[in-house]
């Protein structure tokens, strides 16, 4: 099993979330984050003063999938989310040893 | 004591009896008097009904604030806090005397900078300039009607320009046609309307039908925000940030309201401001029932938002005839437009019209309905006179009623219409869809209302 | 000038000074005269001041709002629209005829949906319609208050049932016991009461109190909310979720109650109004003084939440009193108040009775304490003939205000509790844990009030 | 009728109309007339414009809280209810006898806790209680200007024994030189000053430069918040964490302000109150227009915040001359306070004088002009006598407003300077920088403002 | 040493934390996240308009533990979590590499 | 590559940032958590009771950097989060398969 952890843009959060439906991933986790890569940040002005607000706000995509759906799920991520320009989002990888479901304390790839 | 001074002194009795007895000449060298305090009752009266009117500003404002997005908030004050301000001084320059100056059927040309006013009086009691302060908060109403409509998606620039024009010339004509002297009360367009001018006591058709008409067409020609429309009439939710500054919103509106309705007899000495504050107060309330129960019955669930609709749908209907109906017929009309800014407001989307917090229903149509309501509801022991349809007057008032109504609605759409095409063709009325997608508070003044907060990236809802 | 004309003009004089001495007989024929100024005098301040105690409906809104969870707020904002839209129309149908109408010893029997009223006078001078909408918020702030203390919990339709009675019935009758010459006031039922009638100026008791013991009632009924009290007397707090709401709440019910108290006069040429004002402020003051003062010695910080209580409960005291007493002694009430109030919440967390807003306290307790102090602090040289305990006047007056404050307490606790248990067993009072939890937003309305914001989740907190 | 009978009725005509003609004698035995009537429309007026005044309590706690961080929101709304309340007590103990009590040119020595004014009036015509009132809620204006300037770092004891003695003693001692008959408006120290006394008709100088003059001397003595200077000039923004609630603060506070001006006359028989609340509104949208302008130009974006400041800019500036001059030049005073508004407020970074929410810049520096523009643009029409240098009157009135302008700053920022020390070297005036870090809401009252939602971290922007 | 994620009912985080606690676990780390696996959205109104919130609110609670407790602590928040419905949580298993105590500079599995 | 993840004081991150990109690190991402190792709740009250937030607020900063980089980058952390006060914070290196860069489809440790 891995993680899969994307960073987007939050406008491609519809969009993303629709193509992981399309191909079968159901199970996600979405956090509000912040950060930079190599985007710049945006020039705010608050009374008088301007300022460059460097952490422009993200959505964090998770999602734990089989490992041999790996590929295909950041294949989907990646043309879901892409808008060619800088702030696109960076995605990352991450083994999981085990995933449990609650309601029934099943374990295996097969509670995803 | 002699002849002569009795003579003298009998006189003097009858000198002063009369002067006492024809007020009007005695004002300004006497001292005071009856009349002076009656002056200075109507006044107070006017300024503090003005100043309460003043204060719907801020209710507009946290109306449309809380029916709207976070990303937009800050732009929405802003918007509110600048129509006012142009508005001032727009109705200063020359919006009042194309409203209440001499002039022809269709606009005054008196006024202009309310030049020489100083020490003149209207309506024989109080200074003009009370009026005009009267009369700039109730401009500036017609004119913020309309950016609960455009929101979340209007250009600033754009929206300051159409502020400038609507207090200058779209609200004081219409304003003239009704209050100003102008052919909708006298015969000399249709002579019909001499011996039935239309009644429109505190303006449900000069304010907020000219709000809700230019919103219309401000909505029309600025088009849906993104992802408000769906495929095959689906409508997509796009739920406002804060229940809480939106219903605050209503409250000072119902507050202000009382000033709106009872200020407009410019005289607190015209004990018709009872009546008034009560047919007012009636109205909302039942507005307020009827919307409540009829999402009730529609969605399963009693609607905060469209309770709070509602009660503004029964404000704005009830401020034509308040002064003409009785209370009784106030719970009626009130219910009434409760009903209708719920259907009007499915109805528009339908229309694929996106107004964000319903202004053209509850402005626009229940505006125009309140209006009509004057020609079905009045009763002559309240209007002293005039009845209505249900009252035995037939249908003539009802007429006049129409002809206003419909008339105010052509005009203001066409003008508004223009207005927008032309800013959109040269300024530019909208903002860039990722101005739109990011928020207005960022795109237009680089700012964001609630940095403190972590905000939630709310996809459109299905 | 001829000896008839002579005769005829001092006749003329002679009727018309007579006229002008016992100017009662002239008022309606003549036009304007002192006495009809009178009238527009009292017509606008009564009318001014009820739209300032109508604005106390979006300060108790924000207080509740302010001191409860995000989770609620959509539900509370609503509440409190329909509370005051319910309760006015219920008012128009009967609540003002029980209250003000002739009738029995306990309840009116007049003014059923205010019919024939037009162009009547009450107390000489103000239009009876005046006189309703200041009685009608006044009935509204009674309704409002419950909603506080069982705050989080209530099931909406069980609400609305319970807002309509108080307004209808359960107000009205106190109100006619000592506003609408019944039994508190006159000697029918205990003739001790016919000479020392009980002084409840603006309401203290008549509002405050019954919109303070019903919602002991209704806290009662319903139970405290999940998780607010755990075992061996532990009090979990369940902070609320926005001190900014709350004590932008605690300004506008502190404007209102300028309204509320002064306006109570019902006449603007009653100059006593100026002293009502500076009393009302000063215990305001000194109840937010002593609420800071002991919650710092208590807790080691001053708490916020509960000097916005102290204010209240100062309020709440004075209004009974704000005419009779000394603005020293209106210190003094005030400072009394916002102690008690501090103790007294504490008091009912210990009897395991929740009450989010502390509501009990400050309307309930608070209102007995201050109707209690006008048997305690009245001065002669300002009540115009009475001395309380504390000025020489003895325990009469004091034992006048104590039958008062019990035999309300009675009825509204009785009655209160069992309208709350009727509602429970038929369309039940109280929603369930699951929705409770969730909140009552998503359960009641299907909505969330601040969908743009993260929530989080706030365990309950020891 | 015999001619006895005449001669009776000739005489009871003569003395009749006498009575009505020298008004003065009959007041008091005589009932309602003419005269009460005055008092009765003079004290409602003088009473409603207080209670508007009172709002502004809540206009400048939210302009407060919405413009600093939700860490410290609790502390400001609380600083904001302790200010008024404890500056009520403190001006009914002695404050208003040192600003209105006869004694010497610089301080009064009457009215000790208001002893004895009971039935006394002011002004001939309204109660002293009235006068009082309204006098009391412009004092606690002057003191909680401070608050904002010094937000977000001062200890809360400290703030409170600042309040009680700019209420007790600073406010009124220069409230005395000019409203009290003190030595700016009589020829004891400078005797040009008899000729020529100093105009402040609503208080430009004696409310807002007395608040904020003292703001500058705390934001001195008290230092910069941590991190809002670095190296090099550089200026750090520290945005507020609600411009909602910041712009709703501005509309309350213009609201209050129609009370304030127009309200100075304590007189609603004085028909000058129309012109005085044109001048009002229109210097506010002039300040509005022109902060907005030129933060555009400045910063490329229009600035809603800076706005909101141009809107207080222009009403502290027409303040003083509101009754003395055109509503022409009221659009310039304006227009010029929202210009200085904007510069003051980047002049007072550069000299890291750190002022959270422009209070200095809007209060003490545009009461300044405004005081000066009186002696700018006065014109008789309106002054009744005085031209300004503008309209012919050359310099003397301006000579003698800058008289009142340096001496007023000399006094207030020296007293508050050395108040504020002595404050710092005893109670302590500032919190730990941990706390200051961590917000006051913690450290000063155990609490945090908005518990159900996410915060977020907020470095200090450049 | 490994980092457990559960993604939970927020009404169940006291009862968690409480357990977890019970059995010697400190160190816990709380976000607030939405997402679905299997669990249907809610239902939402507004002015007329209703529409499905399909990304419930949950609580994620991150604690890394030594190895060798990984099975007690997931039995344990398995225990505390479960309501037997559907939206109960899922449970993953990360492997961590190593862990520092800001404080000390302290490595391994001693710090946790 | 290996994910640090760094909860941290609130009021450290701008120091943290600064330090960070002096070595060179300008990929991270930031969210707001909360949660508690052996540090003491804080006592709060409200309108009379009194309650124990037992859960401070804190920031997490996570980033991927090459694994080559991890000792370096922890290091620069510690030193720029330390007060040597309880609630410092932790840090935690957990194992990276694979990263992603969504503009251009590339992946590999130069994305970082
Ligand atoms: N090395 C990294 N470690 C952790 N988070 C990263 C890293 N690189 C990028 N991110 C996250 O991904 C988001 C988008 O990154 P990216 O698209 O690379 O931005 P940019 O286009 O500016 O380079 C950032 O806001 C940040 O939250
Ligand atoms: N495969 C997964 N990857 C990441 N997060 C998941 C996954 N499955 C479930 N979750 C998270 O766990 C939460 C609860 O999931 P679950 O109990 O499976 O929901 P349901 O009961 O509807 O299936 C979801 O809201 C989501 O945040
Ligand atoms: N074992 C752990 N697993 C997950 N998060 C932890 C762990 N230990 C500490 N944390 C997180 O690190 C933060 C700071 O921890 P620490 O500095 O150890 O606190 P303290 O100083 O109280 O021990 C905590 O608030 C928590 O969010």
């Amino acid at each position: 099993m891995k993680k899969i952890e994307a960073i987007i843009r939050s406008e491609k959060l519809d969009e993303i979330r629709k193509a992981l439906g399309d191909i079968g991933i159901n199970g996600i986790t979405i956090s509000e984050v912040k950060g930079h890569g190599k985007q710049k940040g945006i020039t705010q002005q608050w009374r008088g003063t301007t300022y460059k607000v460097d952490l422009p706000p993200k959505v964090r995509i998770e999602t734990v999938v089989k490992t041999k759906e790996v590929d295909k799920v950041v294949t989907t991520i990646v043309e879901a989310a892409r808008t060619d320009n800088i702030g696109d989002g960076k995605i990352f990888v991450i083994p999981v040893d085990e995933a449990i479901q609650v309601r029934t304390g099943e374990t295996g790839e097969d509670v995803l | 004591m002699k002849e002569y001074d009795k003579k003298q002194a009998i006189l003097f009795a009858i000198i002063f009896a009369l002067l006492l007895i024809s007020p009007n000449i005695s004002a300004e060298e006497e001292g005071p008097n009856v009349e002076s305090n009656i002056s200075a009752i109507d006044t107070v009266w006017t300024l503090i009904a003005a100043f309460m009117v003043f204060l719907m500003q801020a209710g507009f404002a946290l109306l449309e604030a809380g029916f709207t997005r976070a990303k937009n908030a800050g732009n929405i004050m802003m918007k509110n806090m600048m129509d006012f301000s142009i508005g001032s001084i727009a109705y200063f320059i020359a919006g009042f005397g194309i409203m209440f100056g001499a002039g022809t059927a269709f606009f005054g040309t008196e006024y202009l900078m309310m030049d020489g006013v100083l020490n003149t009086t209207m309506w024989g009691t109080i200074p003009t300039y009370a009026f005009w302060i009267f009369q700039a908060v109730f401009a500036a109403t017609a004119a913020t009607i309309v950016s609960g409509a455009m929101a979340e998606r209007t250009k600033f620039i754009g929206y300051l320009i159409y502020s400038f024009f609507i207090s200058l010339l779209i609200y004081p004509m219409v304003g003239h046609w009704i209050w100003g002297g102008g052919w909708l009360t006298t015969g000399e367009v249709i002579s019909f309307l001499a011996d039935n001018p239309i009644i429109d006591f505190a303006g449900s058709t000069v304010v907020h039908s000219v709000g809700g008409w230019a919103a219309l067409a401000g909505a029309i020609v600025i088009g849906p925000r993104i992802g408000r429309y769906g495929k095959d009439r689906q409508v997509n939710a796009i739920p406002g940030h804060s229940i809480t500054f939106a219903i605050l919103g209503v409250f000072l509106l119902w507050f202000g309201w009382f000033g709106f309705n009872a200020g407009s007899t410019v005289a607190g000495t015209n004990l018709d401001i009872a009546t008034i504050a009560v047919t007012t107060n009636l109205a909302a309330a039942a507005g307020a029932i009827m919307a409540m129960t009829l999402t009730w019955i529609k969605f399963g669930k009693p609607d905060v938002g469209m309770t709070g609709n509602g009660i503004i749908a029964g404000l704005v209907a009830i401020t034509a005839p308040c002064d003409v109906v009785s209370p009784v017929s106030a719970i009626m009309i009130g219910a009434i437009a409760g009903a209708l800014v719920v259907y009007s407001v499915a109805f528009f989307d339908r229309l694929r019209i996106d107004d964000p917090v319903g202004a053209i229903s509850a402005h626009g149509v229940c505006g125009a309905f309140g209006t009509l309501s004057a020609g079905l509801f009045a009763e002559a022991a309240y209007s002293g006179g005039v009845n209505g349809l249900f009252f035995g007057g037939g249908i003539t008032q009802l007429l006049a009623q129409l002809i206003g109504v419909v008339s105010v609605f052509v005009f203001v759409f066409t003008a508004a219409f223009i207005l927008f095409k032309v800013i959109d063709m040269t300024v530019g009325l909208r903002v860039s869809p990722e101005e739109e997608l990011e928020g207005l508070d960022l795109g237009e003044h680089g700012m964001t209302a609630y940095p403190d907060f972590e905000h939630v990236y709310n996809p459109i809802r299905r």
